[in-house]
């Protein structure tokens, strides 16, 4: 299945590593971003903080 | 404990703003500046503070800690609050009190005395004047310091705020604490020692 | 050493923060170094034997270029006034910034400086070697901007006098810097001689950067 | 009626959170056909199998390209019609077409080793995107810089379109400069000169890499609009403790 790469399979390989890294940092950054601002937000709900839409909707 | 200035001297840019100032003051004693805008009372807190070079007379701190300069045992507060927006109010305070030779038991404490616990995570940047400077005040209570030099300390402050300074300042007073603060008006001391500084009315 | 290590790590924490310039100067750097090869041509050979020089004169411009503000932001908000009542002498707190300051924007220059060799087709030895000058000279360069930095506290003047003030200053450091990196990669000058003064360099302005700063901001405050 | 609907951010969230598993599990899936079909392909009879680098770097390449042109429209958007999502979109943008252009430049430098003996040339093309990203690192870093989101993203969308209406001088520039200095000997990789086996794989590619990217453009989106309700509601919890005289 796996095809010859001929003589710079490195340099193939490289890049489809350095590929793979970007797209899983960028793909970290977000999930994490995401946690994180979720566990924030849930942190100031718990204290009972509103935002001023909802206020004014009560 | 005894604060004592001998013969002051102060001149700014060329321009001498007072000569001959003396005063002593004793643990337990605190001392209100009045003066017009320009008197000097700035310039007298910055000098006891080490801030500002003392051109003339001498300033000295006795019965303290005999290792350490009056700069080192006094606090300051001034016109700015010292504070970065992006760091949150219990970064701000607590590098405040790690610097100055505090531990960090101590901000939970002083956040409570101030009012501002509940606000311990939140960055700087959000807090109003009047915040910012009970942030700024927060630093008196969490490293203790026998004299405290402050400079307009009931500015920006509501007067809920302002009571609680008041007590804040008795308390330290009582545990043998020096004040001079420098102001306009009245900050809710009983009967404090008056200095003024400069000809003309305050 | 508790309130030394406690300035380094809050410097470190807003350089990092949101409106922290942290990146800006590798950032600057990066840019500086790109704009070369537009001025001179993207002629290889060319750009190898300069390389060296390039990147010298990016990580002392891009160094100097964000010290600026070191001193400026805290004497605004106050924070200046009450760093000089701790129980650090002024000299160690104003050390301390430098380091905080040399690890947030020195260090990045020198981690991307082999990228930026390799644009500049500077083969892998002779990069790591050129790292290496930018690690033993850029502490000698944030050192003595400090003193600059102190200086435009104290005269109230920010922005270009810092880089007038201290550019000159930097003249050796540049010198050494750029003759150990070419003695190591084309000779035939021997590498040890500029290296070791380049290092001497670092550690004098080391001991006298941070005095002569802070005499600075004691001056200023009259 | 369906752009009133979408102005309104929770609306915006439910939306996102509805798509997005759906966009992941579409991205996923022809990411795994491409790379088959890449895999798979022929070798260039010039260059060999370096060929499949071209796999990752032309679309890379585009959807860098792309990335500013989502910005650009997003700038309209903030400063024009005031759209509340728009910033969000510009800001959300910013990282993810600098990643793409990134990977463009690592893997371009990559197949230039073996193509050209060295890993970077000052060609065009190369040079085009080096200054694309520093561009892409200008706006990051205002964004970065700026403490108010509101006035950071009205700067940033002005930069965003001057960087728009620079580019293709910049192109152009930057060619003359090129040629200028240097024969343009350098490979092509022209139209009509590609063979179909590696077209299509290519193409099949291209659309992966778009997917991928409207994915977690739209998931930075939703991170960023629940940033600023995080910022909001600091700012009435600051108030709300003001109000009680505490």
């Amino acid at each position: 299945m796996i095809p010859s790469l001929g003589p710079h399979a490195d340099f193939i390989v490289a890049s489809y590593a350095v590929t793979a890294f970007v797209v899983a940092a960028l793909i970290a950054w977000v999930v994490l971003d995401y946690s994180a601002q979720r566990r924030i937000l849930g942190d100031l709900e718990d204290r009972g903080v509103t935002r001023r839409s909802r206020r004014m909707k009560d | 404990m005894r604060l004592a200035a001998d013969n002051l001297g102060c001149s700014r840019g060329g321009r001498t703003v007072f000569t001959g100032l003396s005063f002593s003051l004793s643990g337990g004693e605190a001392m209100i500046v009045t003066g017009r805008n320009g008197a000097g009372k700035s310039s007298l807190l910055r000098m006891i503070a080490g801030l500002v070079h003392i051109a003339a007379g001498q300033i000295e701190l006795t019965g303290g800690d005999a290792e350490a300069s009056t700069a080192e045992q006094a606090h300051y507060l001034g016109h700015h609050d010292a504070l970065k927006p992006s760091l949150s109010v219990g970064e701000n305070l607590g590098f405040w009190a790690q610097y100055l030779g505090g531990d960090a038991a101590t901000v939970e404490p002083a956040l409570e005395a101030v009012g501002l616990a509940p606000l311990s995570g939140l960055p700087a940047a959000y807090l109003s004047a009047g915040q910012r400077r009970r942030l700024s005040i927060a630093r008196l209570i969490a490293v203790k310091r026998p004299l405290w030099l402050l400079d307009e300390p009931t500015s920006a402050l509501d007067a809920p705020s302002q009571v609680r300074l008041a007590e804040l300042m008795r308390v330290h007073l009582a545990g043998g604490g020096i004040i001079v603060a420098a102001t306009h008006g009245p900050i809710g001391l009983e009967a404090p020692r008056q200095l003024r500084i400069g000809p003309g009315p305050a | 050493m508790n309130a030394l290590l406690a300035l380094i790590k809050r410097d470190m924490r807003l350089a990092m923060r949101v409106g922290g310039g942290a990146m800006m100067g590798a950032l600057f750097f990066l840019i500086v170094v790109v704009m070369m090869p537009f001025a001179l041509g993207p002629d290889l050979n060319l750009l190898a034997r300069i390389g060296p020089a390039i990147l010298w004169l990016g990580a002392l411009l891009a160094s100097l270029l964000a010290l600026d503000r070191l001193f400026a932001t805290d004497h605004e908000d106050g924070s200046l006034d009450v760093l000089m009542m701790g129980p650090l002498p002024l000299e160690v707190a104003v050390a301390a910034k430098a380091i905080a300051h040399w690890l947030t924007t020195g260090l990045p220059l020198i981690v991307i400086s082999p990228v930026l060799g390799l644009m500049l087709n500077v083969e892998l030895r002779a990069m790591g070697v050129v790292a290496l000058t930018l690690l033993a000279g850029t502490p000698a360069l944030t050192f003595i901007g400090l003193v600059g930095a102190a200086l435009s506290v104290a005269l109230r003047r920010g922005g270009l006098l810092l880089a007038v003030l201290v550019l000159p200053l930097t003249i050796p450091v540049l010198i050494f810097g750029v003759a150990a990196a070419n003695a190591a990669i084309v000779g035939p000058a021997p590498f040890g001689p500029p290296f070791t003064i380049l290092c001497a360099l670092s550690l004098a302005s080391l001991v006298l950067g941070p005095v002569a700063a802070a005499a600075a901001l004691r001056h200023g405050l009259e | 009626m369906a752009v009133i609907d979408l102005a309104n951010p929770t609306r915006f969230l439910n939306l996102v959170n509805r798509v997005l598993p759906w966009l992941t599990a579409a991205t996923v899936l022809l990411f795994a056909f491409g790379l088959a079909r890449a895999m798979n392909a022929p070798d260039d009879y010039q260059q060999g199998a370096t060929v499949k680098i071209m796999f990752l770097h032309v679309p890379a390449a585009w959807l860098g390209m792309m990335g500013w042109g989502v910005m650009s429209a997003a700038a309209l958007g903030t400063l024009v019609w005031r759209h509340p999502l728009a910033d969000v979109a510009g800001k959300a943008a910013a990282p993810i077409g600098a990643a793409f252009t990134f990977i463009c430049l690592v893997t371009g430098s990559l197949w230039g080793r073996p193509t050209w003996g060295t890993y970077w040339v000052w060609d065009a093309r190369l040079t085009s995107m080096l200054v694309l990203f520093l561009l892409y690192l200008g706006v990051m870093a205002l964004y970065w810089t700026a403490e108010d989101p509101g006035r950071g993203s009205r700067a940033a969308a002005i930069l965003s379109l001057v960087g728009a209406v620079n580019l293709p001088i910049i192109k152009f520039s930057v060619d003359w400069w090129n040629t200028l200095h240097q024969p343009a000997s350098v490979f092509r990789m022209g139209g009509s000169t590609i063979d179909p086996s590696i077209l299509t794989p290519l193409l099949i590619m291209a659309v992966a890499f778009t997917l991928l990217f409207f994915t977690l453009h739209l998931a930075a989106m939703r991170n960023e609009i629940l940033r600023r309700r995080v910022r909001s509601m600091r700012l009435m919890q600051a108030q709300e403790l003001a109000e009680a005289g505490a």
